[in-house]
């Protein structure tokens, strides 16, 4: 047995010693609220990092365990098969603290919020998106002015995730509207306690309300909470997404597995006869394998390359718009399938476990993180080297183009 | 049997469009999402008001003597609004199976009920995933009924129910009132269109069809309700349309309105490609009502109208980014609906068999 | 019978009598060269023309036979059902025939021309594309320039139909470059056959080459040859492409119909099993015949309105988009499902009867007469009101915008 | 099997890829369209001048004893330059089941020719629509060959055959030499595929599996066969989406050029996701040949490669415009090849079938 294969058998082990109380098998039985489930995954976090679970392939010196990748990999894969209440931490552990471990400036205080981060004391979230902005991260309108030694920040953030339960968030914003849109962008972390923060929960089509609306009214920022330079928040903000790119992939889309539509179609008839005896849903089936085979063996390569030290290949960005977008289809034909027993639903399902949900949500799941329009010019212009799209606000002073 | 539409016609189309958008509320629909066993009471007073629930209804059972071109108008315009109350459609396969059915008493008694808008109608054909099963569950002897039906739409709060059920010597057509059954109100994505389990012990019933009268009229029945569902769909569909397009030219990104760019342009052409394919089948359906063309017909418009429904609701939404997944902004009453409207009366893969085997021959 | 039935009727026992010289079914087993068919092709049209069945739906005074639409409605569809050898005459009668009938000057003239055309004896095309234009109409170069009381004419048209069997033509050509480029335009109907002019075949993918290069190489023009004002050419264009629109349109794509499709099913199996109990193929014939059926119902609706005095929606240029993209995809899998049965092939099989060449033809059909992308842009920006592409050209004289 | 190309397999691909550039022609190509019969001389001769023949033989029989990987690059090198001889794919199948079966005195007489292309392969399983016929009507009785097998790939000029039939206890996997068999070439869309009906009148033949080995090893060959057709698509794939970029950067419309319109701009991207997708399919796929993964790797790497071939052609084209449908161009070269390899090795819906009955245990 390789030490891989070790090492997951290790990890199968201790998730097992603590799903009785954890996993979702557990927890479902309880209806617990949003507040009680955070509560328990918070206990599961600290006894995570306890037992050397937390941070697998981040250095020591900052409170990692400076495994490998493939350790992590390792580590998820069995996890994911639990269910354990570890959502709230998944962006706050993803983005926000990886970006604070490299731009951070006070790396003691720095190694403190890693460190009450694995253990779940404390979450962070990443504002970036903005009412006006919309997908055009260029565009963000929320301002810093220097303020003394440090600065002044108002304005408005939208979609953030789990924000209403955040310590801290990373935030980018325009420091000098005088030069063209994207180099007046300065990056931040914010105290999401801090006077003058304000956290609105927005209610989505899935009825639940787990993004939301932030507002800063000159909000005080020290300089020491600057990440990079002034006006280099846009390249340290692309680095973030390139970071997302690798940790949020999914080739079920962050929906239900295959197995689970093939569990669904087993029961089922189409007029009479078996649904998996149906050309159709063979179809379906078959298409939908070999699409996310394809995805899977992707991030395999690229774990596989930076492993060696390589640097991965771009196609990594397909991950994400393939996989959902087909998901809501497939989530769609799931339901119809079943015919009036289709409309029995359950709004609180999990959405990798139901197809009504998985179906609702699909396509926040299309537009959250790079919509399906920008993550397509994003691969024609990064990576085919295509033209950009014409933008008549181009070579434009912000502060000088037309709201 | 024209394919144009006739003054009157077009009237019934202009004044269901104009009284809905006087008197709609995405507020009261979106609070109907969170309630079981609720639907739009407004909506239905108004469709009662306007005579809708008589239009398919002879004159001489106080009906207007109207038929599925006038109806599927109507439920064009419902579909845009997303209307709160499922009666329509069934209530008109009842009709339709009174009218037809030729039991003169039985007409006499409910149609003009019906045409009142006193008894709602609920059609329940289905059961498990079997949208018309050959011999179904659901037994009826001696007059009464016994079995029970799945989530069936209106189920809750209709009146009346038309039932597919075995009889002594094969299949029956039977219609019941429900407050003879036992329901169950089944909390689903699209709650106002009151799903109900429906059980019957014994519930008294009378026979409309018995055998192969039976299947044929159900069948004609279930062709015609797809049909106004399809109408529906397209209305539901044509509003989705304009939405989009009214959001694209309204949003700005990267300094132009999003409707200048070629992705979000060929989207919206797609869609208004879909919309009049959809919309042709349909005037095209009603109008061959009752002809040996009707079925091929029905299956062409409602297969055309799911997918025109389904592919504008995802896309609306996605053109519509952030704001279009969002509660308040209620674009997912329209995607919920596109979903439930392509189950009743049958999924693409029931309407697909049903097609190749009245154009082939063939059974699946 | 209503009187459009008698009349079909009447086409029909016509079209039975003539059938054992000109139908398909009699010139296959001849397998006559194009020159040799089109030879046929004249007789056939001259005997349409004696029996009253040229020009039906236009005006007696120039030479047609006055009757409705609904009447050359049901001609068409009976003779369709023949094959006659009249396609080297559609392009003719359908566009540059009406426009010369609709802005010719000499009208005389005109209708020597008309009855000519129907009669077969002479044949006209339209030359619209250029090499640097492809779907862009305005950035024609071809250019007209005043010569005494006429014009000279130096340039190259391509893509133009049975130039090299023509005897006349219509062409769009700038007459003016100092203005913006689709206000300098200016249309004329040119002779074939005059000095200066050079048709060279090109060869398509698919074999044949009845499209043509065509070189003007300083050709007279005399102004009474001019169509529409100097510089309305762009207008008078459109014009032609409006009538285009409801002239050519075919459910089936010019592809075979959905009937051929079921047949071929019909004899095949899948896996051992019977192809049309395949729920993969019960879905493509179910989807093509309902989308098919919609376009018809399109097409009866706008002739319906027509003959009613209405102008008809806009829906009908969705007819060759959704098409001839649907046929492409049919004739693949028709192809597919035969296995290595499908390799045998005749290049030069009728593309409305063999999937062979259906589908190695359809790409053709999505890009001549307007692309796929173009006929999109259309119908968003006519028919939707949404904004058109960003155009750096626009606003810009002709002759200063960089090649 | 490592997912991760070592520095022999880089150096095959890059030089595959750069000898087969240097010699191209398409004109060459052109005319074989046209021809039935022939083939691309020089391209063959490059194949076996540069080893390609010898890559999965053992080198005890003179190859160089690499395996699917190796010859995956080179068909995908192979599949971006629409290569004029289709003998590679199937002479890798004859040779896999030379080295497979177990048959000491067949691997000795023939590995060593098709190693040195003196003996050029071809497989012979499909009859009707059945790409593995579960009772072929070829029939093999005392050492002899009898029936037919319609339009084999390379059947025309090779000189080995491989083929499916029935003996008399069940299925044979039997080997037999071409000379012996009566050839009638099929005219085609892509003629430069060889493709020829064979007739065997007791054409001598050599047993190479029975039974339940014979059906294995003819899955096996199939399978790998179709992993090798597999990288080919991949290799067609990836040119297109090259020469569409190229294209699209350079030709104006509009005064920009037309890779700035996101019609385009998607669609190019669109197609850089189904290359990516089925290149990694196929590296996964050759990476656990020979393990119990490998069939349903083959099925996803067949399935997405024959999309991914079959979208970039009629993109491609469709990009292109006018220019694109004509003979000169010459992208028709991968539009017809595109389709050739969608049928070779079986259809997509085949494939469906076989990964589904794999997945689910439920055949069709």
């Amino acid at each position: 047995m390789s030490e891989i294969e070790t090492y997951r058998a290790q990890a199968r082990a201790w998730l097992e010693s603590v799903a009785p109380k954890y996993a979702r098998a557990a927890r479902g039985k309880l209806n617990l609220s949003v507040e009680e489930d955070l509560a328990l995954g918070r206990q599961y976090m600290a006894e995570k990092y306890d037992a050397g679970y937390a941070g697998i392939n981040w250095k020591t010196e900052i409170g990692g365990q400076g495994l490998s990748n493939m350790h992590k990999i390792a580590f998820d894969a069995e996890e994911m098969q639990f269910g354990m209440p570890n959502v709230y931490f998944g962006i706050s552990l993803g983005m926000p603290i990886p970006i604070l471990i490299h731009y951070g400036q006070d790396r003691a205080w720095v190694k403190e919020r890693v460190v009450k981060a694995l253990r779940g004391e404390e979450i962070w979230c990443q504002l970036f998106s903005e009412p006006s902005g919309g997908s055009d991260l260029a565009a963000l309108r929320t301002k810093a002015e220097p303020d003394g030694n440090g600065w002044r920040m108002t304005g408005q953030k939208i979609w953030t995730s789990w924000a209403q339960y955040c310590d801290y968030g990373v935030i980018v914003v325009r420091t000098d509207p005088t030069v063209e849109k994207h180099k007046g962008l300065t990056y931040f972390w914010v105290d999401m306690k801090a006077e003058g923060v304000e956290v609105r929960p927005i209610k989505l089509a899935g009825g639940d309300s787990h993004v939301n609306e932030v507002f800063f009214d000159a909000v005080r920022l020290e300089d020491s909470q600057r990440m990079g330079e002034v006006g280099g928040g846009f390249g340290v903000a692309l680095h973030t997404l390139m970071i997302e790119r690798y940790i949020a992939t999914d080739s079920a889309g962050f929906g239900p597995h295959l197995d689970l539509f093939v569990d669904t179609a087993r029961d089922l008839t189409i007029n009479g006869k078996p649904a998996l005896k149906d050309g159709r849903i063979r179809s379906a089936i078959a298409r939908n394998h070999a699409m996310r085979a394809g995805l899977d063996s992707i991030t395999k390569r690229a774990f596989a390359m930076m492993q060696a030290g390589m640097q991965p290949g771009p196609e990594g960005s397909l991950q994400k718009l393939v996989a959902v977008r087909s998901r809501q289809k497939l989530s769609e034909m799931a339901l119809d399938l079943q015919g009036n027993q289709a409309f029995d639903f359950d709004p609180h399902a999990y959405v990798k476990e139901d197809w009504g949900t998985s179906w609702l949500n699909a396509p926040t799941g299309r537009i959250a993180g790079g919509s399906d329009e920008v993550l397509l010019n994003t691969i024609a212009e990064k990576v085919l080297g295509l033209p950009q799209d014409h933008r008549p606000d181009k070579g434009v002073p912000f502060n000088a183009i037309p709201a | 049997m024209s394919i144009l539409y006739d003054e009157g016609q077009q009237a019934i189309a202009t004044e269901s469009r104009r009284v809905l958008d006087a008197r709609a509320s995405k507020d009261r629909l979106l609070k109907l999402l969170e309630q079981v066993g609720e639907h739009d009471g407004p909506f239905w007073d108004t469709a009662v008001e306007q005579g809708w629930t008589a239009l398919a209804v002879p004159e001489e059972h106080g009906g207007l003597g109207l038929g599925l071109i006038e109806l599927g108008l109507v439920a064009q315009a419902c579909g845009a609004a997303t209307a709160g109350a499922p009666f329509l459609t069934p209530g008109y396969g009842v009709t339709h199976a009174l009218v037809t059915a030729g039991k003169a008493d039985l007409a006499a008694k409910y149609l003009p009920q019906i045409a009142a808008g006193e008894a709602r109608g609920a059609v329940a054909f289905a059961e498990g995933t079997d949208v018309l099963p050959t011999s179904p569950a659901t037994t009826f002897a001696d007059g009464k009924l016994s079995g029970s039906k799945p989530a069936v739409p209106g189920g809750l709060k209709a009146e009346l129910v038309l039932v597919w059920a075995s009889g002594a010597n094969g299949p029956v057509l039977v219609i019941a009132e429900l407050a003879g059954a036992e329901r169950k109100a089944v909390s689903s994505f699209d709650n106002s269109r009151l799903y109900a389990d429906l059980t019957f012990a014994g519930t008294p019933a009378a026979v409309l069809a018995e055998g192969a009268a039976a299947l044929s009229l159900a069948r004609d029945v279930l062709a015609r309700m797809a049909v106004v569902t399809a109408h529906e769909q397209v209305g539901g569909a044509e509003a989705l349309l304009h939405i989009a397009r009214d959001y694209a030219l309204m949003r700005k990104a990267f300094g132009q309105p999003i409707g200048a760019f070629q992705s979000v342009k060929h989207r919206i052409s797609e869609m208004y490609g879909l919309v009049e394919i959809a919309r042709a089948n349909c005037i095209h359906a009603a109008a061959v009502a009752g002809t040996d063309e009707f079925l091929v017909a029905a299956a062409d418009a409602r297969l055309t109208g799911t997918e025109a429904y389904d592919t504008c609701a995802r896309d609306c939404v996605q053109i519509h980014g952030g704001i279009g997944v969002t509660w308040e902004q209620g674009l997912h009453l329209h995607m919920r609906r596109a979903r439930s409207l392509a189950i009743e009366q049958g999924n693409l893969l029931f309407w697909e068999d049903l097609l190749v085997e009245a154009l082939t021959g063939e059974a699946a």
